[in-house]
């Protein structure tokens, strides 16, 4: 019979460092930033803080009355401050998770799981680049806009959206030195046409070494394309529903284009930053 | 102090009854909680071949609960051997890997293969449909049980579990088909078979409209088939379903399990594991329960049998 | 205007789709709500002899959800057609008895003396133990779901619905045995064999240590073998489990009941079924439903068929 | 084939009056009367108002963060004023079901389903009453003695309580021209044979030709041996776990002795009060 061992057997056990926080932290505001979103700020101390650009967090949401969030729900981090321990999250209230989150008051506490994920790259030969969003998406680039700025690496932020009062982040990439460009659906600039145009100039003005797109299917299929003909260096934030965010459930699978192969993999562990070039249309 | 160990069967002795759930637990969970304080760990899955999962959605909320239909994507047992075997062996707790086959012949060249160093057990999932007998889950019958399990033990000196299925209606019959061939313990259970419809979409919330419902509305179920096994057979049943707290685990132990797994709570909560580890001894303390022996017998049936008959009008 | 009627077979047309559960309805609620707006009225299992039920505490809380080992108390026919039937006929709603029997034989005799004026129907409850075949409840195998059932055809011209149980591992299986029998609809289903225990007085929750499992916890569960059955059989199947609001019922409308029956959630709410009935009707409007034929169909599974090996690990 | 009527069918409906309120009641207080106990005031409307002594209300408790009740918790009518419109209960603050009735607030309100069952009689030859309660139990009985007075009714309360911190409804029980004999725990005189004495010179003195007792097994034991022997009418208030208060659900059953036979009845459909002599021993 084989040797099996059992937990009390180990000669000296090291003492454990958990490398991703599974913490409550402490909710010091939670206001709204327009009609629809929210922002939340945490608490959550430096191992959370920690977290880098593109890398998200697993948010345990409050049960109201009326809604029973039984998921964790993944946000993106927008902020987080190893100096000061706060972590920070742009939110739109939808459904049950995020209606749970609103309700969260300063001074009260929520349990959150992360860092999560991989990141943003930004490739050594990479010197200015040009991030594409709109609504949720925006919140996941705005700390790349500042990764950037402390590489010394030029940013131009393409900001979406329906019209001027749904704009988001735009004084936060221009706080990071961002040049922020905006388009919107009120006056047709955010067509695809248009924002190829813009993307083709920056490009031809030198200003577009690496693009980066998060939140519209539309957004990353036309950056993607612009990429491979332009050969530019590319990275996009997936979203896919998630469980346990940790790679365990295999529930938040999207498929890649890998060498020309399909291949399955988990937005949580893999990603959720993936090569541009992989990215197949959801 | 409590003596949480527990005797598993064929000299598999874990250090305390709580492990996970197969399907809710990979290397990501050692960024978070020491593997080291787990009773045992147990894979997701594997098969000898390369599989891909259902399509998403994979998993729905319900109340009180989740649906998944994952599916068992796996790399192999190649794979397995050469990438995730040596990852686990950093941990001391036993590995016990979880396999499932679609054929009696294929569960016994699999359980073969198991026979590596750094496994410490093997988990027959058999609530996975058997080819040779219309696609019906081996786990569903008594007979199917006996053969996937025999042909195992004949090829293996590892620890042999079967993970039963709920999905059946006699489950007691199945766990003393799974005992006479020799399995050394049995896991009850996995999910049963469920399924959810948004009503605005008009789609099941599941891309493959039926999953497995697991997570806290389960439990009462699970719980009593648990106790149906633990007074069939005399091999230990390892408890498994919806357990999120200490008191849900302690509720299996009363049952007759010698150990429970923790599925779903743990995508909730990563330390659920060692928080029910440390709330079964934190009981034991309380009700002067010394050793993990002490449960057997403990529940208090009212000297009545139950009337199973009439219990579920 | 919507148009709610449903036609649950052998000229039973009900005016809308919603009715009790068996034995979560009785006289008392005529004191809360209007009986003459539910679409049927359902009356608890009764029995041709006079019998106790089991022991308290006869039901308690899970999450979710409840568990009952109520038993089948019953004051017998004689006493239900002098004293109970009487008081249902005040009501427009047609009344459907719910019926049970320990053989074959006595389902017959049973049914035979239900032939009384002010009976709409009767609903078979075979999911009690048959003392011809170890106690195994008919509904369990479709043998004996089928002799029940034919033994009733054979002496009733009365609307005649067999009621399933969830406790089986084909249900679909047993679902063509009762079409087959001559049942002209099927009720999917009754409650699943649980159990609950006290971890501080290590007693089971009930006083007759399993019972089942009702209330929102099992509606993934029923729900799915409603579709299962809808899709088995062609006569109308009437979804049961966990129906609390109209969002429920829509559910199992679009997994292909032609009608649903309300249960726990009476207990909670008494005006749960009302609440239903209106909100069904609100839903139909908002989606362009204009009769009940209409949800026939509607649900959208994507093409694919449900690969349900799969689905429950 | 038989004629099958369907609810269009119906001549004339007529319309439904129900006799029993399921409504939501608004609160008026909800505060603490003691370390334990809280009482619950609400503006219930007339119909709940007219609940009877001895009826019930099944009261929907509210969810919390750590108990989730899943049935509604019976609840005895402590006050109902018709005219006002106002429902009282005084409930201790034991479990899952009534730590959530704890939170209501006064503003908020609270589903209740009511009034429910049988209450208690007072037959015509009656005409000065013992009522003997502890705890809970007296809750029930208050209202008695107000129905008493209101019929010209002597009435004695024995209030029994471990100690006088732990004294409920004297000063109720006082208003409604009872007069109030206290037995404690704490010094002894609650004792079964103390109590004994009290009743038999209560009766002796001709002040005891009904007898109601609630909320305790040795007290009911008590008065039903000696309302046989001494020939008093007599009634208890019974409890058991419920679910629809209905007379539905069948779970809430006890045995009887009618007549030398066990019967199971009912507690909230028969009862909850049911005749002195009838009640066995919990
Ligand atoms: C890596 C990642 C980062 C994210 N970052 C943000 C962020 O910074 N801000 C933000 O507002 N939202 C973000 N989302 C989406 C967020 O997780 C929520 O799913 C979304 O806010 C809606 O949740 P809900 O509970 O309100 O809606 P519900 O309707 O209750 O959601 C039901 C289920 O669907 C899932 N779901 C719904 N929408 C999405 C979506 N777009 N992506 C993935 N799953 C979804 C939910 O997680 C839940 O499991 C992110 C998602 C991922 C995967
Ligand atoms: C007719 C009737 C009148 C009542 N009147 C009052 C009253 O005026 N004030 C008051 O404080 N309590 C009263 N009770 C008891 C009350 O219904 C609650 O059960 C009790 O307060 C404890 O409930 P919980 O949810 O806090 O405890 P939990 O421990 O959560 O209760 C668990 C379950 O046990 C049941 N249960 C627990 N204790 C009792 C009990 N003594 N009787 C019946 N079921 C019980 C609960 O209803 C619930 O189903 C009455 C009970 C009945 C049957
Ligand atoms: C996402 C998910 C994946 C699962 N995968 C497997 C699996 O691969 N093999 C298996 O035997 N059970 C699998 N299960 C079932 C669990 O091991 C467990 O039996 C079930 O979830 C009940 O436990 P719980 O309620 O604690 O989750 C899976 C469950 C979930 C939720
Ligand atoms: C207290 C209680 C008593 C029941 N009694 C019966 C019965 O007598 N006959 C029967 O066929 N089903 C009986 N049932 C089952 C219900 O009719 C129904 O099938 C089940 O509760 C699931 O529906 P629900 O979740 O809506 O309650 C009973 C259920 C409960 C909760
Ligand atoms: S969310 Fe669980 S694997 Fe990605
Ligand atoms: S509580 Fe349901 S019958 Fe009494």
């Amino acid at each position: 019979m084989r040797q099996i061992r059992i937990s009390d057997d180990r000669a000296e056990p090291a003492a454990f460092a958990p490398t991703v926080v599974d913490a409550d932290a402490r909710v010091v505001a939670n206001d709204w930033v327009n009609a629809e979103y929210k922002l939340l700020v945490l608490d959550a101390g430096p191992g959370a803080a920690a977290a880098r650009a593109g890398q998200f967090f697993n948010i345990e949401c409050p049960a109201t009355g009326e809604d029973q969030p039984f998921f964790r729900r993944p946000m993106s981090t927008y902020a987080a401050d190893p100096a000061t321990g706060q972590v920070e999250f742009l939110y739109k209230v939808t459904g049950a998770g995020t209606r749970g989150l609103a309700t969260l008051v300063s001074g009260g506490s929520v349990r959150i799981l992360g860092p999560l994920g991989v990141g943003f790259s930004l490739p050594r030969g990479v010197r200015s680049i040009v991030v594409l969003g709109r609504g949720v998406g925006l919140a996941t680039l705005a700390p790349l806009a500042e990764l950037a700025r402390a590489r010394g690496v030029a940013v131009t932020a393409i900001v979406s959206a329906r019209s001027p009062e749904h704009l988001l982040s735009v004084a936060r990439f221009e706080a990071a030195g961002a040049r922020v460009e905006i388009v919107l659906d009120s006056d047709g600039s955010s067509a695809p046409a248009n924002v190829e145009a813009l993307l083709r100039r920056l490009h031809a003005e030198g200003r577009a070494d690496g693009f980066y797109t998060c939140g519209s299917n539309r957004l990353m299929v036309l950056m993607q394309r612009l990429a491979a003909e332009l050969g530019v260096f590319g990275e996009v934030a997936m979203e896919q529903q998630m469980a346990c965010g940790l790679g365990m459930c295999f529930c938040c699978v999207r498929n890649f284009n890998v060498g020309g192969e399909t291949v399955a993999k988990r937005v949580c562990w893999d990603g959720p930053v993936f090569p541009l070039a992989e990215a197949t249309s959801w | 102090m409590v003596d949480l160990a527990t005797d598993l069967g064929r000299g598999l002795v874990l250090a305390n009854p709580v492990m996970p759930a197969s399907g809710t637990f990979a290397e990501g969970l050692a960024k978070v909680v020491d593997l080291n304080a787990i009773g045992a760990l147990v894979t997701k899955t594997i098969t000898a071949e390369l599989r891909g999962g259902n399509p998403v959605p994979r998993v729905s909320e319900v109340g009180n609960g989740m649906l998944n239909s994952i599916g068992i994507p796996s790399k192999g047992i190649d794979y397995f051997l050469a990438e995730t075997l040596p990852f686990f062996r950093q941990f001391s707790s036993p590995l016990i890997v979880s396999v499932s086959a679609p054929s009696v012949e294929a569960f016994a060249r699999a359980a073969e293969r198991l026979n590596a160093d750094g496994i410490a057990g093997i988990e027959a999932n058999i609530s996975c449909p058997n080819i040779e007998e219309d696609g019906k889950a081996f786990a569903m019958r008594p007979s199917t049980t006996e053969q996937a399990i025999a042909a195992m033990r004949r090829v293996t000196d590892l620890p042999l579990w079967a993970k039963l299925t709920p999905n059946t209606g006699d489950i007691a019959a199945v766990a003393r088909a799974a005992e006479a061939a020799g399995a050394d313990a049995l896991v009850v259970a996995n999910t049963i078979l469920a399924m959810a419809i948004d009503i605005e979409t008009m789609r099941p919330t599941l891309g493959n409209v039926m999953g497995g419902l697991s997570g806290p509305a389960i439990k009462p179920i699970t719980l009593r088939m648990t106790y149906q096994c633990a007074r069939a057979v005399s091999i230990p049943v390892i408890g498994c379903g919806g357990i999120s707290t200490a008191s849900d685990a302690v509720e299996y132990l009363l049952a007759g399990a010698g150990a429970v797994q923790v599925g779903t709570a743990t995508f909730l909560r990563p330390h659920a594991m060692t928080e029910v580890i440390a709330g079964i001894a934190a009981y034991c303390e309380r009700k002067g329960i010394a050793r993990m022996a002490d449960f057997a017998g403990a529940l208090d049936t009212g000297m009545r049998e139950p009337d199973v008959m009439e219990a579920a009008q």
